[in-house]
């Protein structure tokens, strides 16, 4: 059996990007840890779920999708554009972090296959971790996850040995090509983390469908003051906002973030809002996760990972909704 | 695209790149009658003209740094002499307190200047515009250190 | 403390002086809870752990449809609460405080008993200590210094715009950053748009800023931007004596001058 | 889609000299939205402005950019060129290619580019121009006239003339100004009270005209054709309705030993005085600092005298408030003070006096009934020793121009004094006699040919005391090249004209500028002189720069010509430079209306179709909008935007900029 230490992971990540790999890992930045790219000296910080997701690795939050030449004249001409896809492993990503990718992968090749979004998954290897424990905000276990799901990664490493040991699993060929790296050795799995389910999904599926205008939103959404935070941290949210901007020399297609939770998201131009307040915002986001989504793409577009609450400024927090919803629809 | 527009022609030296925001009825006249009087500058100074300093919105300055400006001029009446009584009373508050927001983010006093110049003043403008030039050539191209820059 | 809190509270429903209180709910985090019913204001709590900033509640249009509201506040909610009613944005009478502070219930204030309050009990509320040795720490570095901090930590920026909504100063129905004929502002996080969002939304509250810390605690990526507010406080305070929120007729620093006002700096 | 129009002007060699015009308009040529660019020698000229016109017609132009001299010189001239052939004036921009450019740069290539770079910014900002349409408003048809001398006379007698209505403010107790107080005017020497006083009581008496003397204007608000005017009447403590002029009071008066400010302290006046016998109005005045009774409560002597009970010692300042239309500033000079000039005696010498000085002694109506006597002691004087020049041209201690009237003077004070006493010396020293005027050259020949003033060419370069009072002169004959000294009973300075006190506190009220020295500035040094930046404030006479009486008359009668030429339209077109609220983004935080230097910008419930209130938004007051844009700079929204300098617009100049 593959095993590595844990206190050995830098020096898993070292021999990766000596193997030209970009390593992307979960580091402690002054408080807040953030996935971003591994160079040596970092540590690994594997006790808290970072702010973002691999979702950033493959969909960054601004990416510039096309590049017009101006001319003088004020005419413009196409210009080449350089797609960054760097060969990435990501290290330690969270398996709810990794069970988002089916999810992604279905919208981003839905009708239009989008380019830039494929060639990144292609050369991202992702390598998630175990959770040896929850936190109040985690819910994996209600929407079809487990901590130590293996839906979406190319290798498991699962804690062993009372968390000194890491037991490395290949998951695809993606991830057997990294097995040569971690050596041989033997070692006892830890027992995943216990999290309970705390709401049964599909039933709130089944209400979403046929409570649309329920009083109920109304007050659920009191406290949501608007901002992005949730949606932006979110493992599977992917609404993006396309701008423009321009200098004298060049005009650069922008594909920015956007969030169902801003006001403007869905403003039309003639100033009529159909979702007017936020209650109308946050039952977007709900119904869109647990029942649209579904529908269409028959996974939720939610791995129970938590961010969204653990981030919320206000203390919304969607798997609280759901367990409304189900004694709701009960 | 910041090299790829030179407010002096292909010159090997570093000119520096400077948009000044003055106000029509005083430095803007200050600068006409720098004309008048034949008064001879540096040509590295481009002038966006307003009707007064209180017209100015700090959003016009950061924008100009954004473009890749080197160093940026705000330039209107004295105290008492606005030509709409105050604009230039509203404008200094703004800038005294917009400086220093700005200092704290590492745009300092050599990148952002501030005067008062009035229509009498030619020579005070020519002198201001040599003076401005000379302190950025010294401070070198903003690019590199312009945490504002465009990417 | 807290049993006079509730009882306030509850008693100003039951007198129809608020049909909604705005409070901290006792569960982990202290978010916002909206208490409509007497009995229900046990939920009410107020401690060292409340973060947000409620007096934000009052630029949603969905509570603005819902006065008159009391909202629980401590000091720097109170400045909140008389910044909005002399920048027009509270109806007279509409919105009433809960003063609470550490663990004192200090009692129900109009925008007016507040300022009042305000300059009796707490004349001179500024940054805290430790705010402006981050200030002083910062200001010691050299102008490249500062770039380079600030463009390290504004690259962390993901525009979800929380320190906005966390402000309840930020209550513009159109942001500056959705203008878009012309866009002053770029959308994209990336270096230069971060930078003017960044810096226009610590300049947009200069003289008005209550330093509640609301916008920090908010951010996601966990950006110092008290130590802009900060800066731009003590400023305005040392030029133009600016202390916002202890005036509910107070005048806007940015929007009117004093012919003493300095200009060392002007050539 | 935009379609401009540049049109780079060579202004004969002031541009094409340093900037390669055609380069410019080829670069220009390739600007977005620019589908016509020239370069012609000059464009202002009738062929230049036909080739504007014309292009516009043909090409179908929506904007222009005329790449020229200062918009300041010719930016009317061609948008009302644009109009003519139909275009929006306010479609036509000018980039500034000769101020801002070829005078000030050398650097042939330099110089180019920069010019690209401005026609570009402003083929940026033309692309978003709007049509705007001038604003109306309704013109009040009386008119303010500030100071009471001859200029601020003739002005008001010429718009009463005209049919309008003229508030003539005057700071001291009567008008007159400094022409009351000359004994006689060159070049043909008649009495100036004589032409003065009868202007004076015409004033007074005009149906169209109201004195407001012994008052001072206090605040401004509005603009041209509304201005709102508060004067502060001051106390005179004798009810000018009671008052009969009868003397008594000043007469019994027990204070007879204040110096008199008319007669340049040569002469006395007491507490309860009119300054002069001619005084319009020819009512006393309290002056409240030397009266006992005001000061001490003691005395009273004057009340218990006057048969018409119309001493008020009770009486306060007043402030009334005038709605006025249009503003003419005649507020005058004074002399410089000579105690500058240590060497000169520093101000000590009692028998080195100034001009007016003089003029007072040599008046009939003066305190020596004129008699020429020096201040001493009485005695009259032998030898007097004029400088023509003190204090002018002399950027050191005094001021650097030319003061204008002094040669002239100075060369009449020579020949008065040789009328009066025919044994006496008139010494003269002078750096150039500037007798440019009409009569004046032979006026100056007289002096020196027919009355025999003596003629020195040099300046003076100390004056000393002996203890017998004599005034030794030492200078330099710089004609003869030697040292002259001269034993002088009595020094006349030519001392330098400067602004009247208190003249920049009056701009500044009026937003009117002015010049290092205090001068105020008129709109256009040639083609504007009596119009000043601010609309509807003109001026006239010496409080624009030092004229003799015959300037002062007519740029008074230009300044009654402008105002009547305003008053002959019951409505005033106004640039339409003025700002707007976008209500639906507007969060109503106030800071616009706290903002505006105006007023314009107030309040604005949003109703709905039943009148109900739905918001309340600030909005903009076009008649008191005056376009500086300070609301659109503190609107964090960007709900406020100012027309001819939107943020669209200048968000493009800067992005065509680099």
């Amino acid at each position: 059996m593959k095993t590595i230490a844990i206190d050995r992971l830098p020096d898993l990540a070292q021999a990766l990007s000596k193997a030209g790999y970009r390593v992307v890992a979960p580091v402690d930045e002054g408080g807040v840890v953030r996935l971003r790219e591994w160079t040596k000296g970092l540590a690994l910080a594997l006790d808290a779920v970072p702010v973002n997701s691999v979702k950033d690795v493959l969909f960054p939050r601004s990416e510039v999708v096309a590049r017009f030449a101006l001319e003088e004249s004020g005419g413009f001409t196409p210009a080449p554009l350089e797609r960054s896809a760097p060969k990435t492993v990501v290290l330690c990503a969270r398996p709810c972090d990794a069970a988002a990718l089916s999810a992604l992968d279905a919208v981003f090749n839905w009708d239009y296959r989008d380019g830039s979004y494929n060639a990144r998954r292609a050369a991202t290897t992702v390598v998630s971790l175990a959770c040896f424990k929850a936190d109040e905000h985690c819910f994996c276990t209600s929407v079809n996850g487990a901590p130590d799901g293996t839906a979406g990664a190319d290798a498991l490493l699962r804690p062993a040995d009372g968390g000194k040991k890491l037991v490395f699993e290949a998951l695809s060929d993606k991830g057997r090509q990294l097995e040569a790296m971690v050596s041989d050795g033997q070692a006892v799995p830890d027992a995943p983390a216990a999290l309970k389910r705390r709401f049964d999904s599909a039933a709130v599926g089944r209400w979403l469908a046929s409570n649309f205008e329920s009083p109920f939103w109304k007050e659920a959404a009191l406290a949501c003051l608007g901002c992005g935070a949730c949606a932006y941290a979110c493992p599977v949210c992917h609404c993006f906002d396309l701008q423009d901007e321009s200098d004298k020399k060049e005009c650069r297609r922008l594909r920015n973030w956007d969030s169902c939770g801003f006001g403007l998201f869905t403003l039309h131009a003639s100033g009529h809002n159909p979702r007017p307040d936020q209650s109308a915002r946050w039952r977007q986001r709900v119904t869109h996760k647990f029942s649209i989504y579904p529908q269409k793409f028959k996974t939720f577009a939610c791995t129970g990972c938590g961010r969204c609450a653990r981030l919320c400024q206000a203390g919304m927090a969607i798997a609280e909704t759901c367990e409304r919803i189900e004694a709701l629809g009960r | 695209m910041k090299t790829e527009t030179s407010a002096v022609p292909a010159a090997t030296a570093f000119e520096p790149r400077i948009t000044a925001f003055v106000c029509n009825w005083c430095t803007y006249a200050g600068a006409d009658l720098a004309g008048t009087s034949r008064l001879q500058y540096a040509p590295n100074m481009r002038i966006i003209k307003l009707p007064c300093t209180g017209r100015i919105d700090p959003l016009f300055v950061l924008k100009a740094f954004e473009d890749g400006a080197d160093a940026v001029l705000v330039s209107g009446c004295h105290p008492g002499d606005c030509h709409y009584t105050s604009g230039n009373y509203h404008a200094r508050r703004r800038w005294t307190l917009f400086r220093k927001l700005l200092a704290l983010t590492g745009i300092g006093d050599d990148r952002l200047f501030f005067s008062w110049v009035s229509a009498a003043e030619g020579q005070k403008f020519a002198d201001l515009v040599n003076d401005v030039t000379a302190k950025v050539r010294q401070a070198g191209p903003f690019r590199a250190a312009n945490p504002g820059r465009r990417a | 403390m807290m049993k006079a809190l509730r009882e306030a509270a509850a008693k100003l429903l039951q007198e129809k002086r608020a049909v909604l209180v705005i409070g901290y709910a006792d569960r982990k985090g202290r978010p916002a809870v909206f208490v409509s019913k007497p009995e229900d204001c046990g939920r009410l709590v107020y401690d060292s752990s409340c973060r947000q900033n409620l007096a934000a509640y009052l630029g949603k249009p969905e509570l603005r449809a819902r006065l008159p509201v009391a909202v629980v506040a401590p000091p720097a909610v109170l400045r909140s609460l008389v910044v909005l009613t002399a920048e027009s944005q509270i109806p007279a009478g509409q919105v009433l405080a809960l003063a609470v502070d550490h663990d004192a219930f200090l009692g129900v204030f109009d925008a007016a008993g507040a300022a009042e309050l305000l300059r009796s009990k707490f004349p001179d509320l500024g940054p805290e200590k430790a705010l402006l040795e981050r200030v002083a720490e910062l200001s010691k570095k050299s102008a490249a210094e500062r770039a380079a901090f600030w463009a390290e930590e504004f690259a962390k920026c993901t525009r979800c715009y929380a320190c906005r909504a966390a402000c309840p100063g930020c209550y513009c129905s159109r942001c500056i950053v959705e203008k878009n004929a012309p866009q002053w502002v770029s959308t994209a996080a990336l270096g230069h748009g971060n930078y003017t969002w960044n810096v226009m939304r610590a300049f947009h509250q200069s003289g008005r800023c209550t330093l509640c810390g609301a916008c920090e605690a908010a951010c996601p990526q966990g950006l110092p931007l008290m130590v802009l507010n900060a800066v731009l406080d003590r400023e305005a305070l040392a030029e133009f004596d600016a202390r916002p929120g202890y005036d509910p007729e107070g005048k806007p620093v940015i929007g009117s001058w004093s012919a003493e006002d300095d200009h060392s700096y002007m050539r | 889609m935009a379609r401009i129009g540049v049109f780079i002007c060579h202004c004969g060699e002031n541009i094409g000299r340093t900037v390669d015009c055609p380069a410019v308009a080829a670069a220009a040529a390739r600007m977005p939205g620019v589908v016509h660019s020239v370069d012609y020698k000059y464009m202002c000229s009738d062929p230049g402005q036909q080739m504007i016109k014309k292009a516009i017609v043909e090409k179908k132009l929506t904007g222009v950019v005329v790449g020229a001299c200062s918009p300041r010189m010719h930016e009317r001239t061609f948008r009302a060129a644009a109009a003519e052939a139909g275009l929006n004036p306010f479609l036509l921009e000018m980039a500034n290619l000769r101020e801002h450019c070829s005078w000030v740069h050398s650097d042939q290539a330099a110089a180019t580019q920069k010019a690209i770079d401005l026609v570009r910014v402003m083929v940026a900002k033309a692309r978003r121009d709007r049509a705007l349409r001038p604003i109306r408003v309704p013109v009040e048809p009386t008119a303010l006239v500030v100071g009471g001398g001859i200029a601020g006379i003739q002005a008001a007698l010429d718009i009463a003339a005209g049919g309008k209505k003229v508030v003539l403010v005057e700071r001291g107790p009567s008008i007159g100004g400094h022409m009351a107080r000359l004994s006689e005017t060159f070049p043909t020497l008649d009495c100036s009270q004589c032409i003065l006083t009868p202007r004076m009581v015409e004033a007074a008496s005009h149906p169209n005209i109201t004195l407001m003397t012994y008052s001072e204007v206090e605040s401004v608000e509005g603009f041209v054709g509304n201005f709102t005017v508060t004067v502060r009447r001051k106390a005179r403590y004798v009810d000018p309705a009671k008052c009969t002029g009868c003397g008594d009071c000043f007469n019994k008066c027990p204070l007879k030993k204040i110096p008199n400010e008319f007669d340049a302290g040569l002469g006395m006046r007491r507490a309860i005085y009119v300054p002069f016998p001619q005084a319009v109005p020819n009512k006393p005045v309290i002056d409240a600092a030397h009266c006992t009774m005001l000061q001490k409560g003691k005395c009273g002597l004057c009340a218990k005298v006057c048969p018409r009970g119309a001493i008020d010692y009770k009486d306060q300042d007043r402030l009334e408030k005038i709605k006025v239309g249009a503003v003419v500033l005649a507020t005058g000079f004074q002399l410089w003070d000579h105690a500058a000039y240590g060497e000169y005696g520093g101000g000590r010498y009692q028998d080195v006096i100034d001009g007016f000085a003089f003029e007072r002694l040599a008046s009939a109506s003066g305190p020596t009934g004129g008699r020429i006597k020096r201040p001493s002691d009485g005695v009259e004087p032998k030898t007097v020793v004029f400088l023509s020049c003190c204090g002018s041209r002399d950027d050191k201690a005094g001021k650097k121009y030319c003061s204008k009237i002094c040669c002239m003077y100075t060369a009449k004070h020579a020949m008065l004094y040789r009328h009066k006493v025919h044994d006496g010396r008139a010494v003269v020293f002078y750096m150039d006699v500037r007798a440019a005027g009409k009569g004046y050259e032979e006026f100056v020949r007289r002096a020196i040919e027919a009355d025999g003033a003596e003629y020195v060419r040099g300046r003076v370069s100390r004056i000393t005391r002996r203890k017998d009072g004599t005034l030794v002169v030492r200078g330099a004959d710089t004609l003869a090249g030697r040292p002259v000294t001269i034993e002088a009973d009595l020094v006349v300075l030519a001392d330098a004209v400067v602004p009247r006190s208190g003249s920049e506190k009056l701009a500044q009220l009026f937003g009117v500028g002015y010049d290092q020295d205090g001068f105020y500035s008129e709109a256009h040094p040639k083609l504007r002189p009596v119009e000043t930046a601010a609309a509807g404030v003109f001026l006239a006479g010496a409080c624009q720069a030092p004229k003799d009486i015959p300037e002062s008359v007519s740029q008074a009668s230009a300044s009654a010509a402008k105002v009547l030429g305003l008053f002959a339209k019951p409505e005033l077109e106004r640039e339409p430079i003025i700002a707007r609220v976008n209500r639906t983004t507007c969060a109503h935080c106030r800071a616009c209306i706290s903002a505006c230097p105006y007023g314009a910008t107030r309040d604005f419930d949003v109703l709905d179709r039943a009148g109900k209130v739905l918001r309340t938004v600030a909005e903009v007051n076009e008649g008191l909008c005056q376009g500086c844009g300070t609301c659109a700079a503190v609107c964090r929204s960007h709900s406020v935007d100012l027309d001819g300098f939107t943020g669209e617009q200048i968000h493009a100049e800067l992005s065509a900029l680099l």
